[in-house]
């Protein structure tokens, strides 16, 4: 066993392994085996386009300041379909859709899940790009300050969050807030998960805006993918769990296994 | 007294300004936010022509032809604002991508999963009372909070089971209300400093 | 409007003002008053008081202007720490504007003068790397093939300090303070779960409940949670610096925020209360 | 052909790349790690030509909007000008960040900048803090019960006239949200191995941006 660092074997096997589970899980996704649960906040967002409609005002949808290249790039990738799912019920339900954008990559893509939800609900003629879908900058402070003027300007009724968020998280949250907006928030960012479970309405934690995402896609790469991490958040838990058991017994046998 | 040095009342004007936004938008901050703006992207230049002379171009220098390769890709990058050749740039991007990604995953297994269940698989059982419902209270809001994260088997969300993921989701909202009262002092912390700079390097109030 | 709804809508503009008066009263007379240390800083303080004299610490500075006033005092502190217990310190930056802090830093800890330091023999300055977790693992793996001059210029060659580092293992600690998740996430994954070294790590104080399972799990032998830490590390080192200062000013805002929670909550209940009366 | 070049071999790139780092970290071959330590260096002086990227882009949208006199565009003017004098005065002297005319217009100007802009949060937490932490049911009555106790300990005035503040504070960290926490962090941490595992494999290939 030379050849393998100590210390780290059983971290190794536990890669190699999820390396496995990932194909595996992927392909079940491929073959529709794959069933994710549906989640309230995804109710909400049908009301939160109604309550828009109802009192004539737009919803906004923020996917965030991510881009493909950072490590947030799956927090992006649940908010481009988030965003198209909002974007159906928008055309569908006749409430004027505004998304603005932060990162160049990742803008195309956005336009793209826009015009097809207002495509698939025949409502194409209504959409208009630069207006609805405008790029207002790629640095933060820049972009939050955007936001929120474009927030006093619109006043929208409903506003969804879902996507990687930084410090402007709560500038985001104070400022639809205090403009009477019902929120919907959603972000795998530890750090800044408590300001939206303070103050949206509904809320997506952590992994959560993963799962939404890949229910609402329905793509195999992401829901195989929350298939796979299942997978392995319960062998954490059966791991945990029997450890403590015998650990307590006086047999510390997991943890001593785990530094292997 | 009074700061004489003019760094010093620039730097106070900006604080001001970068202040201002809070209270209303006002076109004084928008003079401030361009600044910082152009002010970071030069910085960043600075920075990276530095680097590049550091650790790129004193290999060369040094006898070490190789590092020719990462110049010639670190230029391949700007290929992306071609129409034609764009294309190019994937390939700086992808070793990137490639020594990122593989650098960050191979710890973050090590130390996201398998330190984590080492430390969750302790004994429960302390040696006061109190050290034993402490450790009961991190097991248990390690476990449910998992459960509440397992999205492909409904049954654990259902019936009498139903109430594990709940507890998990009580447990994390407590925990996000500890964090956000903690974010409440990072920020004040943060700010206080730009206080004291105003009245001790500005105005010269305290010493 | 009730007078429910006036105590729930005080203007954005009154409820700033007010947070901004409670900041510089006690800025201009501070109430003096005592520090208890937490656990987290007492861990720091005694990883590096434990470590025997000459060790060598690798110290990042991962933060920049944006975390400067509180990350700023909390590495004066740990770095008074560290010349005092004579450790030899290498000291590097991760964040783009980390190398801005470091004169900064150095202006108020004074090596040379307060403990006869000398630069090159007892500390040495890397400057800025790019690369984040990249530069961790280049600087850790093999310093001297990553990197070739000091901050100021200087050959490598011809620094004593970097000639005894001969591999990780040279490092008896790792000690980093950052605003960035990146940053803070790195160093336990290059420094203690590539090479075992003991790390400690110094962040925002919004940071530190994600980051605490690492200090749980033992992967951080230390924290210094925000300016907490900083005001507990100067108690701790006799160093009284803005930290101790801050702490007079975090009394008064913390609770106009406090005062103000209960108002939003005692008016969000009277409004509701007082239109179920009404329903009746 | 073109598919092989413009795809495939940046897919290919990503996936050694990748995986000797990977290898690197759980093999002692001396081969390996001699390898991954020159790849290293190279990431440094890679990652530092990416640190121009953003002026490019400044100089493009705000060039652009010069040129159409666009909103605010004398602003625009201002922040090329800012970039460019930041750049000369770091450049001309030989010693980049190191000279003392650097480190004036750092300290006067984008050192007030940064620590402002981030720690004015501050007010929008307050204001957060005064209009959203308020007790609507049973989920806001556990986040508010944390947050009262955090910020309480906090204050340094309350545990200096009862220690217990201070205690209930260490007790929330060591336990509520210690357990929590850890909870996330083990989803979260197998979420970015998953990532990383289908990006090294070339199933992800959004930072390949545009077909």
């Amino acid at each position: 066993m030379g050849i393998l660092t100590s210390g780290r074997i059983v971290a190794f096997i536990a890669f190699i392994l999820a390396w496995i589970a990932t194909y595996l899980g992927i392909e079940l996704g491929k073959r529709g085996k794959v069933r994710i649960r549906r989640l309230p906040a995804l109710d909400a967002m049908e009301e939160a386009v109604g309550r828009a409609v109802e009192m004539g005002r737009p919803v906004f949808d923020i996917i965030g300041m991510g881009t493909f290249t950072d490590i947030y790039a799956t927090q992006t990738v649940a908010g481009l379909s988030v965003l198209n799912y909002v974007a159906h019920l928008c055309a569908r339900l006749g409430a004027k859709l505004y998304a603005p954008q932060a990162s160049v990559d990742v803008m195309p893509v956005a336009i793209e899940m826009v015009r097809e939800g207002y495509l698939a609900e025949g409502k194409i003629e209504e959409l208009n790009v630069d207006e609805q879908l405008p790029y207002l900058s790629g640095t933060q402070f820049a972009w939050a300050s955007g936001i929120l003027g474009m927030a006093s300007r619109l006043k929208p009724a409903s506003v969804i969050m879902v996507g990687p968020f930084w410090a402007e998280s709560m500038m985001f949250a104070e400022t639809f807030d205090r403009l009477g907006a019902l929120e919907i928030g959603g972000t795998a960012r530890l750090y800044q998960i408590p300001f939206f479970a303070a103050v949206c309405d509904y809320v997506l934690i952590g992994e959560e805006t993963f799962a939404a995402g890949a229910y609402l896609s329905g793509d195999p790469l992401q829901t195989g993918s929350i298939a796979c991490q299942d997978w392995y958040k319960i062998a954490a838990i059966i791991l945990g769990v029997i450890g403590a058991i015998l650990a307590t017994a006086g047999l510390p046998w997991v943890s001593q296994l785990m530094s292997i | 007294m009074v700061s004489t040095d003019v760094g010093v009342w620039i730097a106070a004007f900006f604080t001001i300004v970068a202040t201002s936004y809070a209270f209303r938008d006002n076109i004084f901050f928008r003079f401030a936010e361009y600044t910082f703006i152009g002010a970071a992207a030069g910085h960043a230049i600075v920075m990276g022509v530095k680097n590049v002379i550091l650790y790129g171009w004193t290999h060369i220098a040094g006898g070490e032809p190789s590092y020719w390769i990462p110049i010639i890709l670190g230029i391949l990058i700007y290929t992306r604002y071609h129409p034609k050749y764009y294309w190019i740039y994937r390939y700086p991007i992808a070793f990137l991508v490639g020594i990122g990604v593989g650098i960050s995953i191979r710890g973050a297994i090590h130390a996201d999963f398998i330190k984590q269940i080492a430390a969750t698989a302790k004994p429960l059982i302390a040696t006061t009372p109190l050290g034993t419902l402490n450790n009961i209270i991190v097991f248990v809001g390690t476990v449910t909070a998992l459960t509440h994260f397992i999205f492909t088997y409904e049954g654990i969300h259902k019936g009498a089971a139903g109430w594990i993921p709940k507890i998990g989701r009580w447990m994390m909202l407590a925990a996000f209300g500890g964090a956000f009262g903690n974010t409440i002092m990072t920020r004040f912390s943060m700010y206080q400093g730009r206080i004291i700079f105003l009245l001790r390097d500005w105005l010269g109030i305290i010493h | 409007m009730s007078m429910w709804e006036k105590l729930a809508a005080i203007p954005r503009e009154i409820v700033l003002t007010i947070v901004l008066i409670a900041m510089i009263v006690p800025a201009i007379r501070p109430f003096g008053l005592p520090i208890m240390v937490g656990k987290m800083s007492k861990d720091w303080y005694n990883t590096v008081d434990s470590l025997p004299e000459g060790s060598i610490v690798l110290f990042d500075i991962g933060f920049g202007s944006g975390g400067y006033p509180t990350l700023g005092p909390c590495a004066i502190a740990a770095l008074h720490q560290m010349f005092e217990k004579h450790l030899k310190i290498v000291i590097m930056a991760t964040a783009l504007e980390g190398s801005m802090m470091y004169p900064l830093i150095m202006e108020k800890v004074k090596p040379e003068k307060n403990y006869g330091a000398e630069y090159g023999r007892d500390y040495v300055f890397l400057g800025y790397i790019a690369g984040e977790q990249t530069a961790m693992a280049a600087v850790l793996g093999d310093i001297h093939t990553a990197v070739k001059e000091d901050y100021y210029g200087t050959s490598i060659e011809q620094i004593p300090l970097l000639q005894e580092i001969t591999g990780p293992e040279s490092f008896a600690l790792v000690a980093y303070l950052t605003t960035s998740g990146g940053i803070a996430e790195g160093w336990v994954y290059q420094a203690y779960s590539r090479y075992k070294l003991p790390v400690v790590g110094g962040f925002l104080s919004m940071m530190t409940p994600s980051l605490k399972p690492y200090y749980d799990a033992g992967a951080l032998k230390g924290i210094l949670d925000g300016i907490k830490g900083a005001a507990d590390m100067e108690y701790m080192t006799h160093h009284p610096g803005d930290a101790m200062r801050a702490t007079d000013i975090l009394s008064a805002t913390q609770t106009i925020v406090l005062i103000f929670i209960i108002i939003g909550n005692i008016s969000y209940w009277g409004s509701r209360l007082s239109k179920r009366e009404g329903e009746k | 052909m073109s598919e092989v070049v413009r795809k495939y071999i940046p897919l290919l790139i990503t996936f050694i790349v990748g995986v000797i780092a990977v290898l690197d970290f759980y093999t002692t071959v001396p081969a390996i790690r001699g390898t991954f330590t020159v790849l290293k260096n190279w990431g440094i002086v890679v990652t530092a030509f990416a640190l121009g990227v953003g002026a490019v882009n400044l100089f493009r949208v705000h060039g652009k909007r010069i040129a159409e006199r666009g909103e605010l565009w004398p602003l625009s003017g201002w922040l090329l000008f800012m970039l460019i004098v930041f750049v000369v005065v770091g450049l001309s002297t030989g010693k980049f960040d190191a000279s003392w005319q650097y480190k004036w217009i750092y300290n006067a100007i984008m050192l007030p900048l940064g620590a402002t802009m981030y720690s004015s949060l501050c007010f929008y937490m307050a204001i957060g803090a005064y209009k959203a932490l308020r007790i609507r049911n049973i989920d806001s009555l556990f986040l508010f019960l944390t947050a009262i106790f955090v910020v309480l300990g906090n204050t340094p005035m309350f545990p200096a006239a009862l220690p217990g503040f201070f205690y209930t504070r260490e007790w929330i960290f060591k336990t509520i949200i210690s357990g929590a926490y850890r909870g996330i962090r083990i989803g979260v941490g197998i979420g970015a191995v998953v990532l990383g595992i289908r990006t090294i494999l070339g199933l992800e290939r959004g930072y390949l941006g545009r077909a």
